[in-house]
Order: structure tokens, then C-alpha cells, then sequence
């Protein structure tokens, strides 16, 4: 059994880091998180330049050529970075959809574009409270124009391509939804920045009038291809927060080692000890779980949506517990701006949401167990 | 048992009702709350001062300002019952005068502990109408949990005391006309042994207030800077070196506050969860899971209200409410955190919008983070739990290994 | 604002504990568990002679007349000690259903015998897995006979008449369902002894062969009679909860100052008083719910249901996390059957399904507050 | 990143799958089942015992007993991970050799490092073959969590030592013949220096072997008294007052049983959901409520098996896995005993009944007991915590008042 990364693999995450911590340090991410900029585009430039956006696309379409398994090695440590980069959108979701649903010609218009850091893309699919379900699309495609508001789309400002989930054929039901390639910078799209509880990743209402779409696979197939990328992204989501779980936890490690109370550092009490061992585990059982994903993700295993689900439950739950209690643990001072715990809390927040909330991955989880079962 | 005033009390509402319905403050209260939406700090703080000083003068006038303190300092002398039924007639109006809790509820006992009764009726009166504000100087970079760790020096001079360095988490200071404020006069003794406090004019040259940005981008406290910042030995208050007894003074009366309403986040969820459809179609509030949680919070949150009844009862009676009363914050600001989160998993996607009228848990929203300081103000849940242990059941204290250590001999670094 | 016992009410407190720590110490609580007897006639008796078993029944039907603030203060002596006594299925359930339901004819015949401790009674309602709904009731009365299994009856081997919750006419709704006092020393009448988690308390599976039932009310208004004495009997078991939650508490206090490891008492590990400053918080907010249900309960309020659910919910929270903790404050004595940590453990979780689960009060306050909501 | 066996790993796979089906011990799991219908406990354990020595005695004759042990005291050399390959061959039939847990994992590598060679060469064959079955005996009253608070006393006679006091907790001690034993021969000085070991025929004159009665009505365990004793000096294990370091080796090894799989509950639980209607006729487990919960334990549960995973990885590279690996009672302990409560909720009152054939979630009812038992065995939750906090994260123990007070100096009482 060798359930763990490869040597290879090991030294991809430590050039990652390298990388990250050269270019992306908290600094950078306040930048963002100030308003200075939308992203930042060093950092996006330099995952480029080292062949990481493109790490998992075919070489013959600009990539790297590389496996999903690096893509969870990069994926976490954008996490623990808080990286402000539009990667999920494009790499996860974008090239993910273009790569299991897009025609030849769409994968050369697109894919070495992205690999090489020139098209950033996003997916347009919520259109209101609550997570989506077929019936939640009413954004129309028609005569391949697209017309409708997608009421969050996360860097749906800084995209240059989105991937609209809309309804090409009446009825509310599956069978109308269609995936469609929409070029943000021709007519009739406009964007309007949303801010979330974490602004160092872009958010815009995006609405579509007529705006020209080119259909990614074909209508009523939408929904299924939707789901399966949505499931492997639910992996590399893990990944990013597990990395994220462990940042906060080794912060509040750091500071309860450091500060002084009462004449004794704050991590001799059992209170402090406790709850950063509680967060240990949590962010253990997390990782573990995210490991199991990895596999399934890079195997395209039959267990892929169990797993995926197993995994988002664990570290959703991991990530916003090592950030709630690593802001904790640092008192007065994680109430402060200056001090960074508020950017985990506020990441560990927004992830926990994207790709559908906690209920709706303990749910999935819940129904494929029932089916693996039944089996 | 009944929820019933005595005739005594009875009387006194009507009374208080009365005046409240001759004077209600309903015109403030929209200058109060338009106050909220003005974006610079400054002119929002000065809006919302200028609104809580004309209510507060006006209580004063009707002789409904600190009601519980001797007329001789500006109050009525009234019980602390009397006290309660006034606040729960005063109602929302109460809100006003939220610029003066601290000067009134901590600073004003403090003062009237120690001061000479020349400063006690100089001081006191227009504390109690609102005409001066004060604060309260306690919390440190170094001296969170551990208040008796603060390192703001404090040197005599002749007459005077020269003061130099920082104060952390002073709500209103950038308002207020006087302050208390604990040094450290002593640093080679024992560090409860070590500290003085005084009072002091918020002009005094060498203090400067900066405010603090918060986790939440908002800034609601400052830190005051002290650079050879001249005090009288006159405006000390209670003995030299015997500051750590006048702050328990204080610090009781910061936890005195009886039936004070915490935020539970429970009515919020509630009507949220009552109008809010999930992705099947159906309302949350008929969710099984929904329903599961709010049932202990709405039960939990439920049980502070009628924990609060039971204290004014035995205020009522005359007796003195002791520590118990201090499960509210411990019950209350971890119970929002969970319900703000819940709330915005809820929503999907939409729930990280952090516009609070964008979405239906808008409110819940800035919850997430004002529930971080409420983890923390006045005791983290960690000194809370340490508290009840030790105070209501009577546990062992911590062990102390900076007892009877020089303050300057106490390590400043974990490692 | 009075929300509190009166000085009167207070002194019956005393009275009653004062006699439960002579008469029902935990050696005559072992006595049962251990099957020497089913309950113990001593304490029945002696709650009789002190007019306690009748305290709520009017003095023209042999009982003392006092109010259901007095049954309050009983039933958290009784939880206190865990009294091994029939007393909630005999004063909660069997005589206020008589008060509220039955003919002048049906007291006069039972109230006296129960006051006096001469008559057990019980309610036979569950029919099997689930909290009861009028659609699950299928024993059946028929021409003045009754017929069927009721699967755990509280009291059921040692109550002398029970009251039948059983459908007297066709159909499987509410308005077949009637209330019937059958006594049980006459014939058809089975009981099969049925072990809980607390041997403590009496259960039994009954049998009812064409035994004869003395309707009480109304076919069609028992279940609205049962649940309004359901509600009742909420409060009255909260406060059981509520002095049991009490006596772990201080069980677990107790010993976290006696027993010494490390060189400390561990009540001076931050692990140990944390626990417990979470079981003093919870036992807290029991009692204050649990005295705003018994206002509810004296004054007949419309706010019952709902302040009686609020009072269930917090009180079984209340209960199990205190004898939950207090067993884990003990340590490896606490696993030890020769402690009494079990003993609350075991009486937490059997109140904890007493008159339906937390689940079943979760969802009734939920509704109630709705209702009140809506009005 | 796969779960595949190195071709070393699979050959040893095939060797061991063919011989546990060529020697399926089928018959003997319906001995060993049919052993816990015995109501009477010395009855019960024979059969249990006789059952687990024939299957013992079996797998030492093919080599499969203690195989990571030396050949010449009974195993045959094996590699952690050629270990873990054939505990998952041996899989269910594991179960037969629980009598035998105890001493080769825990008494048979304490022999093994401090033994002389003679007795190694006695000893640890008939153990690895169950012909021999040992205790361990550390536990008592007086030192839980607390170890080294031990009182059995053993006073040097001549070439023997006497022992008396007490042991608790002792598995097996009623059908063992040999046990360690760890005691106090100098309370003079801090109490982890005055410590010795020993190991000790359980036929001595003096041993008395007593049940103790579980929470649950249940008797796994023994208390062991000892009344003048005789231990000749040459059954030590380790140096006169050397015993604190001795038996470090005997809880290391404790600790270290990777994917041992520890029950959670909840397969358990998800059959009780997937059968049992709820009061509205839907099925649980399509009621969110349930949902909700099932997913997060289930995700916890998973959690622990893939940990376990990873660390027979780590295994299987040769490394040795870390104290990381002791979250797994801490994580499945608490959790078995929420989803037992849980489970019986969901069932109504009739929730309430022991019988564990008489309701559906019947072998939950038995965990409500079971984890009281597991919460606190080989460490609480606080010391597994404490564990974590200072030997995984780095975190400072706990202020240690009894360091350097001699042991008979230590205070006994709290008040």
C-alpha cells in the first residue's frame, strides 16, 4: 500500500511552496483583500510560468501533461497560502469542464490559453439563495445567445471566458440545462463586483443579454457533466482547505507557544492545549480524507461522489474549526485586522460554500453510501 | 411564582412608563440609527454622542440618570430593583445612551470608591447627565487575560506622576473627557502588588488615541498612547500599589449588569429560517435538521432570559446576584458564532455575501464576526469556564507560578 | 417579579429531601436495580404518609390540595434521588388524567386510593418503535373490553390500574382514540417484566385479553386529553432531570476535589473544571426553563406547550451531559458498578425517552413557537 | 498514490490468504460466539480460552504466531508491514487470539528487552504459542491516568522481594498464569524513580484474583490483591527503582496497534437508520436531522480508516508511524457514545430497552456502556489530548507540582 504522495510528487509541493512563500505572502493577499487590486497577477503569472494552471492539462493543448493527483498537491498549498488567484475557477472548473465536455476545437481555442495564464475562466451556475438544482437554472440560452443574471459568480469580474450553466430547452427539469462557452469580453456581458465575506477572491452578479455562447457538449448532457466536475472539484476544494487547516493550526500552535499569560506561556493551559489538539485531529481526519479523494479523483474511481463528499464534510468541517479556534486562541489580537487569523476565518468561511454548502456535501455523502450499499 | 411586581414595584413602573411615554426619544432614535449608515468614523461618533447626550440630559432633568447613585452625585438613590424595572421601561430607548455604559456603569463606582468628596461632586454629576464622558484604561498588548500583566508605567515626579506607555481596546476614548487608567508603579514587586490607579483629563498633552481596525474592517475601539503624560498624585484613586483592589471595584461592576440583553442570534435565525426556502422548495424552519438546531438554541437562549427573571427576583427580595450570572456571554457569543455559520450554509453560495441586505441572513451575517469579540470582551469563554469553576463550584485556581515573582522577573517570552 | 418557589414551597423542599436522604439513599436505589424488589414500598409509603403522592389532588378526593408548584418540588427530590418509585406514572400521568378527564364517579374511585398510596397507577400507551402518534394506537376497546399489547409500559408490573390509550372506534386517526381505566388486577390483564437502561424504574410489556375498560372521556378526545397531560408531565419530569442534573453536578465536583493525581486535585486540571463549568452551565439553563415551564404549568398558561417543551428539551440536555460528564470526571471508577455514577447515567438516558424523545420535544417547541409567531 | 501491495507485500499476501483458508478455524468462531451466551463468567472464559488455544497453538505451528518476534523465542522475523499484511489475512479470526492480546503485545516485548536470555528462551515461546497466557498489571485505585502514583509496595527480603497492595483493571488475570507488575520499592524518593518491575507466576501464594463489577452489570476485568507475595529478584525486569523507564517500553507498545479497528458505531448506526421507520413513517435515514449527523460521523469514522491507511504507508516505506496515530480512540470513544444515545432516541421510549435482540438499535443500547469503559481505557480523553497537544504539536505538559517531592510526601486527599 502506498496511500501518499509520490518523491515526485513531495518536490512538486515543496517548489510550490517555495514559490508561494516567496510571492504570496500575507502581504500580497492583504493587497487584494484592500482593494489594490482584483487578484494578483504575479503570483498568477508565476504559477504559469512553472507550469502550474496548465499542471493537469494534456501537453498536446499546452500543459503540463501531469495528473490530478498534482493538482492536489498545488491545490493545497494555494490553500494555505490563501492564495488570491482565480485557480479553482479556471483550473477545477473551467478546464475540468472543457476537458471532459468540450470539442476538439474548444479545447484548442481555450486550454493553452490557460495553461499559460492567458484566460482566466469561471463558472456562472448560481442563481439565487440555496444551492442549485436543475430547476434553480432559469438563465436562457437561446439561438446561441445567452440572456439572464447569475447572481454570484465567483471572479466572474477578472474571467475572460465563463461557462454558463443555462436552460437551452424549456421545462425546469434536467433535460433542458446546457453548459455554454460565453467570451466575457464580447457584447452584451456585464459584471458587477460582489463582495463576500472574503474579498481576496473576486465576486460578480454577471447578467447576459444575448450575449453570444458556443455550447460545451450537448443540451440535457449539462447537468450530468456539471455534477462530475463539480465532484472533482469537490476534491481539490479538500485539498485547499486541508492546507488552510493546517496554516491556522500551526499559527495558533505558534502564538500559544509564544505569548505569555499569568507567567506561563498560553499553551501550558489545558484549555489552549485542548483545543488546538482538538483542531489536530479535525485537520488529521481531514487530510486523511482528502488523501482518499486524491485517489479516487486520480483514478476516476467509481467511489469518486462518496469520496468527494467525504471529503468536503471533513474539511469544511476541519477548516472552520482551525480557523474559528485559531482566532481564538489569539484573544484580543485575532480580533484585530493587523494580525492574519482573520484571513483563514474568512476563507475557511467562503469555502465552505463554494461548489454547495456543508448540508448539501453531507447529504450527497449520505445518499452515495446508501447507493454503495444497496449495490 | 409569578412575573408580577410587588405594589411597590408596580407603582414605581407606572411611574417610570409614564415618564418615558411623556418623553419618549423617538426622533433621536431615527438620528441614532441614521448615525449607523454614515461611513466616516468621526462624524458617525459625533452624530451619535450629540443624539446620546440630549437623552441623557433629558433623563437627568426627569431624575432618571443613574438612578441607583446618591442625589448628591446625580442620582436618586434607588434600588437595584428599581433599577431593572427603569431599564426595562426605558426599553430600546436604552440604546442611547450606550456612550455612557462604561463611564457610568464601571468608571462612576470606581470613582465614587475612592475619590475625596470634593472630586466625588465635582465628577460625578455631569458623568451621570451625560455632559461629561468617561472611559476605562485597563486591557494591554501584554495584559490581556492576565490584566495584572499590564506594563503602562507609571513614575512619580514631586507632585505628579509621569505615565508612558499603551492601552489596547478603549471603547469611546476618542470621545471621552476622562478616563481611568491602571499603571504599573512598582515593577519590582509581585505583579498584583505593583499597580496604581488614577483618573485623568483625556486632553492631557502626551495621550493620543488611534483606532484600532478590526478583524471586521470596522473600527468600534482605539489604543491610547501615553508619552510622558502628566497626572496629579490628587487624581489617584484608592492607595499606591493597591490598584489591583481598586480594579476588582471596577471589574465587579462589569459583570453586575442583570438581565442585560446579549445578542443570542436566536429571533434572527428564527425569522430567518421561517421565510428562507431551501433547494428542495421547502421553508428551513421545516427542515428536520433546521428545526433539530434551533430547538437548543431557541431552549438555550431561552433559559438566559429566565435565568436573568430569577436574578431580578432575587434582586427583588433584596439579595445581591452572585457570579452565576456570568453564563450569559459564556452561553451566548460561541451560540452565535454556530447559528451565523449555520445561516449562511444554508444559503449556498449566497451566503458569503457580506452586503447585510443582500441576502436573508444579511443580519447573521456581521454576526461571524462580532462574534469573535464577544468570545472575547470581558473574559474569554476560556476565563468565563475558569470563573464558574472557580467562583460557583468552588475549584481550584490555576496553578500560579508568577505568584510572588518580581513583575520585571516574570519571562515575557514563550520561547 | 417573583420567579421563584415561595418560602412555603421551599420548605417543602426540604422536608422532602430531608426524608429522601434518610429513607432513599442509593442503597435502597441499588436494592432495586439488583431486582430485590420492583419498587420501594418504604419510600411510596412514607411519600404518603407525608401527604406527598396526593399533594396535587383536591382535599374532597383525600389529597392536600396544594398546586402543581408543590409537585415541582417534589419531582426534583424525587429526580435527586433517584427515587425507585412509581410516582410519575402514578401523579403526573394516572391522576391528572383522572383530574382532567375523569367522571366525579372515576375520582371518588381512584383519587383517595391514590393519594393514600393504596393504588399504582400507569399509562399504557407505546406500541412499539417511535414516538406514539394517534395512527400508531392499535389496541383496541370494543364493547367496554380491551385487546391488544402495549410493548413498555412504565410501572406496568406493579401499577394496580392503568390507563389505556386505545382506539375505540374504526379508522386509525384521532378521532378513534380513547382514554380507558382498566383495572388491572382483574382478568386479561399480562404483564411481562421488560429491562431498561435503568432497572430502577419498572417496565413491563402488557397484554390486555378482553380485559374490562371503564372509559374515561370521550372516544375522539384522548389523545387531545393525553397530549395536554403529556405537556403537563414534561414539566414535572424537567424537574426530575433538573435534581438529578444537580446531583451529578455535584458528584462530579465532589470528586474532582477529592481525588488527587499528579500531586493536584484534578478539579485543578482546566480539563476537569471546564467540564464541569459546562455542566453547571447546562443545569443552569434547565432550571431557569424548567421554573418558567412550572409558572406555565400553575397557571394553566397557553404558553404550556411550548414553555413545557423548552423546559424537556434543555433539561434532557441538561441531564445527560451532566451524568455523561460526571461518570468521565470519574474516571475508571466512574465504569465501576460499585460508584453511582452509573446510576445517573443510566436514570439521564431513560428520562431521556420518558413521554417521547428529545427529538419528539425538539420538534413541539419548534411548532409552538411557530404558532405563537404566527398569532 | 494506490492501495496496492509492492510484489514482496502481494507474495506474502497469497502465502498468508492460502494458509488462514487451508486453517479457517470456521468451527472455532461458533465456540467463541457461542461463549457469550454463557451467563456464568468462569464458564464463559474457559470456553473462550480453550477456544483461542487451539487456534493460538495452530498459528504457531504454521508461523503465523508473534511473527514479527525473533524466531528464536517463537516468531520468525517479520516487518511491521508483513505483520499488518497478515492481521488483515487473519482478518475476522483476530478475534479468537484476544486472550493472548495483552501479553504478546504488551508483556512479551517488556520480557523481551529486559529479560535474561534464559528466560527469554523460557518464556516467550509458550507465550507466542498461547500455551502460556500473561497479564499486565499497572492500574490502580490510586494511579489512573496518574501511573507512577502507584502504592504496591515491594520490600527486598534476601534474594526476594515481598509484594502488597493492589491492582485494578486487570484483563485476563483470572485465567493467567504469568503477569508484569509494576511496584513501588522506594517512596522515598520522586515517585517515577522508586519504581520497579517485575514479571510473576499468578499461582504465587498471596495473589488473589477478584472480578469487578462494570457499570454495565458486566465482569471483563479483575482487581488482583497481593498479601506478602514472594518474587525471587531474579523475575525483575530492569533495574532496582529503574521500573517508571521499564514500563514505558510496555505503553509504547500499547500505543502502537496501527489499524486496529476500533469500533465507531457507525455501521452499526447506518443499518439502524436504513431499517427504522420514524414516528411519521419515513425511514431515518431520509430524515435530515439524521442526515446531518450520520454524514459528519461517517466522515470522522472514514477519517480514522484512512489515517490508518496512511500510517501502514509509512509502514510499508519502513518507517515507524508517530504518537499522531492516538487520535483514534480520542476521535471514536466520545463518538460511539453520541450515536448511541442518538440511535436510541430515534426509537422512542422503547429506545429504552437492554435487550439487545429486542429493538432495532439493540447492540447500540450495549455501547451507551461500552463507552463510559472506552472514553477511559489506555488514557482518557483529556490525557489523549494532553498527548497531543505536547508530543504532536510541541505544546509545554502540564505545571507538575510532584516533580522532585519525594512520593510519601505527595498529598492523598483534595480537601
Amino acid at each position: 500500500m502506498n496511500f501518499d504522495f509520490s518523491d515526485e510528487q513531495k518536490q512538486l509541493r515543496d517548489q510550490t511552496r517555495r514559490f508561494l512563500s516567496e510571492t504570496c505572502t500575507t502581504k500580497e493577499v492583504r493587497a487584494v483583500l484592500e482593494g489594490k487590486h482584483k487578484f494578483d497577477r504575479a503570483v498568477w503569472k508565476g504559477l504559469a510560468d512553472l507550469g502550474l494552471i496548465g499542471v493537469a492539462i494534456p501537453e498536446e493543448f499546452g500543459g503540463a501533461g501531469a495528473g490530478r493527483l498534482e493538482l492536489c498537491i498545488v491545490a493545497e498549498e494555494l490553500g494555505r497560502a490563501l492564495a488570491p488567484v482565480p485557480y479553482s475557477s479556471t483550473v477545477y472548473l473551467a478546464s475540468e469542464l472543457l476537458m471532459l465536455a468540450g470539442s476538439d476545437a474548444q479545447k484548442k481555442a481555450w486550454l493553452p490559453r490557460i495553461a499559460s495564464g492567458d484566460a482566466i475562466g469561471a463558472l456562472a451556475l448560481v442563481e439565487g439563495i440555496g444551492d442549485p438544482t436543475p430547476r434553480s437554472i432559469k438563465v436562457s440560452a437561446r439561438d446561441g445567445k445567452i440572456t439572464g443574471t447569475k447572481t454570484l459568480v465567483p471572479d466572474g469580474e477578472i474571467a475572460d471566458f465563463a461557462i454558463v450553466v443555462a436552460r437551452g430547452k424549456a421545462g425546469d427539469d434536467e433535460r433542458g440545462v446546457g453548459l455554454y462557452i460565453v467570451d466575457l469580453k464580447g457584447a452584451g456581458v456585464s459584471a458587477k463586483a460582489i463582495e463576500t465575506v472574503d474579498p481576496t477572491r473576486n465576486h460578480a452578479e454577471m447578467t447576459f443579454n444575448a450575449a453570444a455562447a458556443d455550447p460545451l457538449g450537448a443540451t440535457g448532457e449539462g447537468w450530468a457533466t456539471l455534477t462530475k466536475v463539480l465532484d472533482r472539484a469537490a476534491v481539490l476544494v479538500a485539498f485547499e482547505q486541508i492546507g488552510g487547516a493546517d496554516r491556522a493550526l500551526e499559527m495558533g500552535r505558534d502564538y500559544a507557544l509564544d505569548r505569555m499569560a499569568f507567567g506561563r506561556p498560553i499553551g501550558s493551559f489545558q484549555a489552549i492545549k485542548h483545543m488546538l489538539a482538538d483542531m489536530y485531529v479535525a485537520a488529521t481526519l481531514a487530510r486523511s480524507n482528502a488523501y482518499y479523494g486524491a485517489w479516487a479523483l486520480s483514478t476516476d474511481a467509481g467511489e469518486l461522489a462518496e469520496a468527494a463528499a467525504n471529503a468536503r464534510v471533513s474539511a469544511t468541517q476541519a477548516y472552520q474549526l482551525c480557523a474559528k479556534n485559531n482566532t481564538q486562541v489569539h484573544g484580543g489580537m485575532g480580533f484585530t485586522w493587523e494580525f492574519d487569523c482573520h484571513l483563514h476565518y474568512r476563507r475557511s468561511n467562503l469555502l465552505a460554500l463554494s461548489l454547495g454548502s456543508l448540508t448539501f456535501w453531507e447529504n450527497r455523502l449520505i445518499d452515495e453510501m446508501r447507493k454503495r450499499n444497496a449495490a | 411564582m409569578n412575573f408580577d411586581d410587588t405594589p411597590q414595584e408596580a407603582e414605581y413602573r407606572a411611574h417610570a412608563r409614564k415618564w418615558v411615554k411623556d418623553n419618549a426619544p423617538d426622533d433621536l432614535m431615527q438620528e441614532f440609527a441614521a448615525a449607523e449608515e454614515i461611513r466616516d468614523r468621526d462624524a458617525r461618533t459625533a452624530q451619535i454622542v450629540r443624539v446620546a447626550k440630549i437623552w441623557q440630559k433629558r433623563k437627568a432633568d426627569g431624575g432618571w440618570a443613574c438612578l441607583s447613585w446618591p442625589r448628591e452625585y446625580g442620582g436618586r438613590g434607588a434600588t437595584p430593583i428599581q433599577r431593572v424595572i427603569w431599564d426595562q421601561e426605558e426599553g430600546v430607548y436604552g440604546a442611547l445612551s450606550g456612550p455612557f455604559a462604561i463611564g457610568q456603569g464601571m468608571c462612576g463606582p470606581t470613582v465614587m470608591a475612592y475619590a475625596t468628596e470634593e472630586q466625588k461632586r465635582r465628577y460625578l454629576p455631569p458623568l451621570a447627565s451625560g455632559e461629561e464622558v468617561w472611559c476605562q484604561m485597563f486591557s494591554e498588548p501584554a495584559g490581556g487575560s492576565d490584566l495584572a500583566g499590564l506594563r503602562t508605567r507609571a513614575e512619580r515626579d514631586g507632585d505628579d506622576w509621569i505615565i508612558n506607555g499603551q492601552k489596547i481596546w478603549t471603547t469611546g476614548a476618542h470621545f471621552c473627557d476622562y478616563g481611568i487608567l491602571i499603571t504599573r508603579s512598582d515593577p519590582n514587586v509581585a505583579k498584583h502588588k505593583g499597580l496604581t490607579m488614577f483618573f485623568l483629563d483625556m486632553k492631557s498633552p502626551g495621550v493620543e488615541v488611534r483606532p484600532i481596525k478590526q478583524a471586521s474592517g470596522h473600527s468600534g475601539f482605539n489604543e491610547v498612547y501615553f508619552t510622558n503624560v502628566r497626572i496629579p498624585d490628587s487624581q489617584r484613586l484608592g492607595k499606591v500599589n493597591d490598584g489591583w483592589n481598586v480594579s476588582l471595584t471596577t471589574l465587579m461592576n462589569e459583570r453586575f449588569s442583570i438581565g442585560a440583553r446579549l445578542a443570542t442570534g436566536v429571533p434572527e435565525f428564527f425569522e430567518f429560517a421561517s421565510q428562507t426556502k431551501l433547494a428542495d422548495g421547502s421553508l428551513a424552519i421545516d427542515d428536520k435538521a433546521v428545526r433539530s438546531k434551533l430547538a437548543t438554541w431557541a431552549a438555550r437562549s431561552n433559559g438566559l432570559k429566565y435565568t436573568a427573571y430569577r436574578a431580578i427576583s432575587a434582586l427583588s427580595r433584596g439579595e445581591r446576584p452572585g457570579p452565576e450570572n456570568s453564563i450569559g456571554k459564556l452561553v451566548a457569543a460561541p451560540m452565535t458564532q454556530d447559528i451565523a455559520m449555520y445561516a449562511l450554509d444554508l444559503q449556498g453560495q449566497m451566503g458569503a455575501i457580506s452586503r447585510d441586505d443582500a441576502t436573508p441572513a444579511g443580519k447573521l451575517y456581521q454576526t461571524l464576526f462580532h462574534a469573535i469579540g464577544m468570545r472575547i470582551a470581558g473574559g474569554t469563554d476560556e476565563v468565563m469556564r475558569n470563573i464558574i469553576a472557580e467562583r460557583v463550584l468552588g475549584l481550584p485556581g490555576d496553578i500560579r507560578v508568577d505568584k510572588d515573582v518580581p513583575f520585571n522577573k516574570i519571562p515575557t517570552r514563550g520561547r
